[in-house]
């Protein structure tokens, strides 16, 4: 029983940390979410270091990692709220390489790995995140199945929602199945949009302490009220919760897959709640201030939200785990 | 106990939903300088019906309604979807402040424009450095002559671009900024050097708030209010005012997006779902609770001269209710209620205010636990 | 306009706290209760104050006042806890004169509203408040229908719950229909209990912040700290929104019978959920103490979870509120 | 990261699984003494089977287990529905802390009882106006030749109608409340005079713990740990020590708890309930998270020495959870859940005290804050 990363993961963690914070501090998101476009220098840096391919096999010109490793770079996406395609670019891989036939590895996985191609994922009929553009599209079906759209097959009707830091898209056009075990790509793209939420709240929560910190009233730190300080306790608690189930989730899809499909719907029900939650206590934490455009915080609610409910929320995920249990209690 | 509206009160609603009938303010415009100007008209257009300012005594040019009647008013004007008038912070606020504290020359001047809504206003009391804390205020006035000269900054000053006269509280005496004594209440003209004003864009992407950089601004004396050195004082009366109305509106409000919501909920076939249901069941009570206990208050304040406990939660129930109504329509709709300009989207985004302007929640259980329990202060 | 209790109801109400402060404090209650009997004194003085007839008609021997008066009387004997069969014969009483025949009337109202025959009314196969020993039971099913059963031709079997402070039964037998209008009886009946959750209510918050002013920890009084002086915060909003809920809908059974469906439904949703968290908030604020049989504090959260079911939990109000919600924007 | 245990670890899991294959404590009696012999007849059964201090080291008579192997025996004792040993005070707190700060003729005297479980032991820490507050402990011990005489009151004291032995900690130096040092830490022989219990009655109507009057009870000086006026220091050790395995246990007891509602629900055709799914779904997350966050927490003791912020957070959760179970059974089985004597209704009142016994949540929310988030104190 070891749970915590090993030093490689560790280290990864650090360096995609540090990579993050001076290639895309809060100044630089901003810039790319009211410009409206993606950060592109950032993006291909990404490449360059394989980060999209972090967990493609090395048959198909990725690293061989697993969802742990992917989760680690996942969650400093989030932490950063980073503005580039590497979540549908991952979600497309994983769906392609756990999900898709001999022959759709063969032929996506290597480019998407490369990041010659980027990819998409979500649900059919859905908004899905960083459908504009991308060469390869994954779409769901709540009946359990999956198809694959090539870039040019697919009708990509771009949407704007309240998150500017991500582009997202409606979809449609035939395309064809996914020709693998579907509810693995499923599960494994919900771990992954989990680890990005684990890291959204790690940040808010960060960023809520140093402002309670510095910011006084009635010639006190606020953090020094417990009005203030118990909600930091509790956003510590639902980000620990979320991250618990999320690593859970993540070592299940590398190391046990019997136990994914549960971990999935935990690590979701967790995260997506602890993702809303957290960042909106971010904002009260903040006051007026928190209510601006110029404090940071709100771009991680928004982005939230849309995690939260791309790939199905926290009630239809607790609904899952009480069919799981109710099966458990059965036997 | 007596729930239904008496002959008089019902009168004066029978009339008021007559006038509402054919008077509509037209469908809100794009822009904020176009919907600044419809809120300005439809404010004018109260005031020649003689419904601007209804709680305001007859002599001022008011109906001298009840309290009871100028609820009436503002969930009639909630529930025909108008908006507020304009002006409301001259109607609510100043309008009522220079009744009680403004020299018979002030009250002469400035109450009928704001009636008319020819002089819009605007509150300069929050700082960025004061936000619940009145007693931290730094902006300083300093008497020259006849005058006195503004230096310091103002935030979260609505309307600040469109506003000839701004309630300013600013600190004349003592320099300690633990003092609530050393205050004092201005009406200072907006159309004048010495101020600049910066739109505070919110997480929606608009800018209903304005921070106001003043920069030797310079009132006449007689635009102090109540006298120098008493603005903790008549800055309490503007406060005072400034719940009164406005929560029925919003009350009114919410109940409407609780049937929005149920109505979309329906659509879709999701009423069905005991989830869905639930959430719902549960914000349609707590939304006739809202109005419920903002009528008991209104008695108190008619019996008492005070609302009893049940007055300062209100605002709290209200937002609260608010935020998870709207958290609770993404739930129901999925993604399609995070498109950008739909409402929902705003709502989501824009409820997060709701807990913090007019009072933080935090700031409002203070004063629950502190006013009204009686609980000790640290 | 009037949302308040006139002169005569503050005066009810008033005179009512008064009596029961002298005759029922908690060590009465907790004597009563640990001896397993009810309080036989205060109960004979309450026949003679009239109170199981407060809303009887006068024809039938009562006082002819409302549902309000009633509830003024019930909040008191919730915030009191009193240890007497006043709910269970007042509730018999309601359903029988409102949802009666004028042969049931005549039989049982006279008898009730002198105190000669106490009452009971559950539902159908649930535990029934103050069923042993009543005169007279009525009984509540789920498909909207009820019967009134003699005491001596019900079967009924004593059963001890979590709350000593009332007796309780599970009651068989036939009986005879109830022969007027049913929903009138259940809705009015909810009512009653919901009034008496908000005295239960109110009474934890008062103990709770008396408590809370004057124990001391870290050289403070503990209501000084935002932990604690936020949850009392709490609890009145609560109690208020449980109290403007179930005012409402004693005002709607005696003026406005076409909202009162809506209304007790409404009472029984906030009132039911009030009275559970705001007595185990008052556990938790008094800390060790709380968690003592010695605190009074357990009496009412006991009582408060017994009345939150006894005639349909808040879950069960959600959902009747939900369809008339349905119906109404459906119109 | 490794969520299996590795062989070390399954080895220790199946030995224990096996032996406890054959080794049942028997069903729980009732009453309180009959309980007591119960548990503490297991204690010895564990104890002959090398079961008892399993995290002791050797040379003490354990297993020299580790933290996750110690994990692992909680879990499984909770897993075979088994009860702590009868004397997990002396167990968990008192030998650990003697281990650390005991002199040797203390350990070599009191150690083997408490593994034998001959000598049990109670714990004298909480006074009635030091819930949390350890700083404002009053009881007072003077030194008289060779000997201590003490003088106080302590509450919470669990088992101390049963107990040999007593941690006590009193103030021996400084007569200031506000002040840590001038506390000392004594072993207590609870068989003499000038020692009274009274029994504390629950909300549940038993009595687990006890209140504790001290008038003229004597310690001899060599039974004082860690040194005259260190008593602060030593405490901490014990404090350390009082979470350690607990949680695992508990949680176990949460995880079974989880399984036996969802099987009552589904009994009763409840599980269809969409309400109800979706709040035992919630549960059956938090259950396996608190499972998950206190194995975090485990690994990081064994890296660092001591928990991350996973770890101070475990018995929190685990409160919340436990209530909101209770809650949700009543909702679901209605008022047969509130019935005198059912496991359902004894819960519900029960986990009322989790969220206070062991640090309440307000104490562990004001930990979170200041020593893992590092926010000022007022």
């Amino acid at each position: 029983m070891h749970f915590d990363f090993t030093d490689d993961q560790h280290e990864i963690k650090r360096t995609a940390r540090d990579l993050l914070a001076s290639r895309s501090p809060f100044a630089r998101v901003r810039e790319a979410a009211e410009g409206g476009e993606r950060d592109e220098a950032l993006w291909r840096e990404l490449c360059e270091l394989g980060w999209p391919g972090i967990a493609v096999s090395e048959r198909h010109g990725g690293h061989g990692l697993g969802s742990v490793e992917l989760g680690v770079l996942l969650e400093e996406l989030g932490y950063a709220c980073a503005v580039t395609p590497l979540l549908g670019t991952v979600l497309a891989a994983l769906a392609i390489e756990h999900g898709g036939s001999d022959a759709q590895r063969e032929r996506w996985l290597p480019r998407l790995s490369s990041g010659e191609l980027t990819g998409a994922l979500g649900r059919a009929g859905g908004v899905v995140a960083d459908a504009p553009g991308a060469g390869v599209i994954v779409l769901l079906d709540d009946a359990g199945g999956g198809r694959l759209l090539a870039g040019d097959e697919a009708e990509v009707e771009a949407t704007v929602t309240i998150d500017p830091t991500r582009a997202y898209g409606r979809v449609a056009g035939g395309g064809e199945p996914l020709g693998g075990d579907v509810a693995a790509a499923r599960d494994r793209a919900t771990v992954a949009v989990a680890a990005e939420l684990v890291g959204i709240c790690q940040r808010a929560l960060e960023l809520t302490t140093a402002y309670v910190k510095e910011r006084r009233q009635f010639d006190t730190p606020i953090g020094a009220f417990q009005a203030i300080s118990h909600r930091c306790a509790e956003m510590l608690k639902q980000t620990e919760q979320a991250r618990s189930a999320t690593y859970f989730a993540a070592w299940a899809a590398d190391a046990a897959p019997e136990r994914l499909a549960e971990g999935a719907a935990m690590a979701m029900a967790a995260a997506g709640d602890a993702g809303r939650t957290v960042t909106a206590s971010a904002i009260q934490a903040h006051g007026g201030i928190g209510f601006t455009w110029e404090a940071d915080v709100h771009w991680l609610y928004k982005r939230a939200q849309l995690d939260a409910q791309l790939l199905g929320g926290p009630g239809h995920q607790r609904a899952q785990l009480a069919r799981m249990l109710a099966a458990r209690v059965a036997a | 106990m007596d729930l239904t509206f008496d002959e008089h009160e019902a009168a004066f609603r029978d009339e008021l939903r007559a006038w509402l009938e054919v008077n509509r303010p037209g469908p809100e415009p794009a822009g904020e300088d176009a919907r600044w100007a419809w809120r300005m008209d439809w404010h004018r257009r109260l005031a020649s019906g003689r419904w601007a300012g209804v709680h305001w005594p007859v002599e001022y040019g008011g109906r001298g309604a009840t309290y009871t009647q100028s609820a009436i008013f503002f969930e009639e004007l909630g529930r025909a979807g108008a908006p507020l008038p304009g002006d409301a912070l001259g109607l609510l606020l100043a309008g009522p402040t220079l009744m009680a504290w403004g020299s018979e020359e002030l009250r002469q001047r400035l109450l009928p424009t704001i009636l008319a809504g020819s002089e819009p206003w605007c509150q300069g009391f929050s700082e960025p450095d004061a936000g619940s804390d009145l007693a931290a205020l730094r902006t300083k006035a300093t008497r020259d002559g006849d005058e006195w000269v503004i230096e310091g900054q103002k935030v979260w000053t609505s309307n600040a671009q469109y506003a000839k006269w701004c309630m300013l509280i600013a600190r004349t005496g003592s320099d300690s900024p633990k003092k609530h004594h050393g205050l004092t209440y201005f009406v200072m003209d907006m159309e004048q050097p010495g101020l600049q004003i910066r739109p505070l864009r919110q997480i929606t992407g608009e800018s209903e708030f304005n921070e106001l950089f003043i920069e030797g601004a310079r009132v006449p004396h007689d635009h102090v209010v109540g006298g120098v050195g008493n603005g903790w004082k008549v800055t309490l009366t503007t406060l005072m005012n400034e719940r009164a109305g406005l929560g029925f509106f919003l009350q009114v409000r919410l109940r409407q997006q609780v049937d929005a919501l149920a109505a979309e909920a329906a659509a879709r076939g999701l009423l069905d779902d005991p989830r869905v249901a639930d959430r719902l069941g549960d914000l349609h009570m707590r939304a006739e609770a809202i109005r419920l206990t903002a009528y008991r208050g209104l008695t108190s304040t008619e019996k008492h001269g005070q609302p009893g406990p049940e007055g300062s939660v209100t605002k709290w129930m209200w937002s609260e209710a608010s935020q998870e109504l709207a958290q609770l329509a993404v739930d129901v709709l999925g993604p399609d209620a995070l498109v950008e300009g739909t409402a929902w989207a705003h709502e989501l985004l824009r409820s997060r205010g709701n807990s913090i302007e007019g009072g933080t929640t935090e700031v409002l259980k203070n004063i629950v636990a502190e006013r009204v329990l009686g609980l000790p202060r640290r």
